[in-house]
């Protein structure tokens, strides 16, 4: 767990002098409310959060369950590379990003991702370009359960 | 000198652990040991080539020269989100 | 209030038949999550929400407080309407949006939108979309008060 | 006939009421009963620019002509989210 307020580097903004950041990988269920508190400040105007869920549904293949990996140490530390690199390009008041692992039911939520800033195309900008980078290169690994069998994503047949 | 392996997800699957400690010869590179991982659990060679490398936590190249100590981790294609 | 599920028509989606819908005008504080869990169906893998909140400056000029006056009824006619032109749109599986009115304090949220669909593009579109909508069209007012005044948004001088 | 007329904001402070029964004849245009407003509530003048027009709950234009029992909101420039 990172939690902490450090000086926006590069951030245009003048207002605040402290960037509100969360990295995190957890085995708990996420709220996504959680997230936008921690991002939520008084110069802000604007929250964007993206959260992900299980779907029950993958290429018309039914979906009964996954499975959540992470070289956790790594994986923090990538989120938090992509947080301040969101934050100084898009000029944020906060950035926070929980991922969850272990085992997931359909529609629980995989992932939490919270951008704040003073205007709104800037958190949507951030939200959805944290979401891309994280999906890119996050050490995070997804296993599909099926009826008839298993397969870890992206690795082809298994 | 010693690093540190670590395996995930259908690496740590076909070679039935996640961590590994391995003796190697100083000046070795990480295309060199993740060769002599794919000897020590030949289920990985397979998947030889989709995998990504990272030392000490930053993502690497497989030229880079590994230090004593070093945690290098063998990233198949990652899938969060 | 305005909570049902109706028949998508030109939702380009096999899945599902019925799309989730809220859209509300409320006096009681706003939560990001409440507005998630009714867009949250088995179908999705993603939820995009905005949640605008109280900024303590606007202009360079410190902001006390907020207040939103509502036409109740348009408003949420015209929300819905826009709603489901989003739905029709982007797929969307859900779309909710939820307005409060009245005063407001610094940090509070004025407004939460949740789209969900069963991909990431989409949610983040219709979620934008339906911002800029809502903020062109929806029957709502905001009168900021300063140290030294007060007025309402988008008037002039008053 | 009658209709209902609903001020909102800047409009409601200016008039002083945020809704009020009008008597008009029949075929009157929003645009005449908005003007007729005007004289009512001169307050509303310097602001007679700036209206948009709704008929029971949808946005209309000035040359809508209205019907007994039509609810007619004035609506300012709208500043939501």
């Amino acid at each position: 767990m990172s939690l902490d307020t450090t000086p926006a580097t590069g951030s245009q903004s003048a207002l605040p002098t402290e960037v509100r950041y969360l990295f995190e990988i957890t085995r708990d269920p996420l709220s996504t409310d959680d997230l936008v508190n921690v991002v939520l400040v008084d110069s802000i105007g604007a929250v964007v959060t993206f959260t992900g869920t299980v779907r029950d549904n993958t290429e018309g293949r039914k979906v009964l369950s996954l499975e959540y990996e992470a070289y956790d140490q790594m994986a923090v530390a990538e989120m938090e590379r992509i947080g301040r690199e969101m934050a100084d390009k898009w000029s944020l008041h906060g950035i926070a990003i929980r991922h969850r692992v272990g085992k997931l039911a359909i529609g629980e939520a995989s992932v939490v991702i919270a951008a704040s800033s003073p205007h709104r195309r800037e958190a949507f900008e951030a939200c959805s370009e944290a979401l891309d980078l994280l999906k890119d290169r996050v050490p995070i690994w997804k296993k599909e359960y099926f009826e008839d069998g298993e397969h870890w994503v992206g690795i082809g047949a298994g | 000198m010693k690093v540190t392996v670590r395996l995930f997800a259908t690496f740590r699957e076909a070679a039935g652990t996640s961590e590994n400690v391995n003796q190697v010869e100083p000046g070795t590179t990480v295309a060199q040991l993740w060769d002599a991982l794919q000897t020590q659990f030949p289920r990985l060679q397979p998947m030889a080539a989709i995998s990504a490398f990272a030392v000490n936590g930053y993502y690497a190249k497989p030229t880079t020269r590994l230090a004593d100590g070093d945690e290098v981790a063998f990233i198949p294609p990652v899938s969060g989100g």
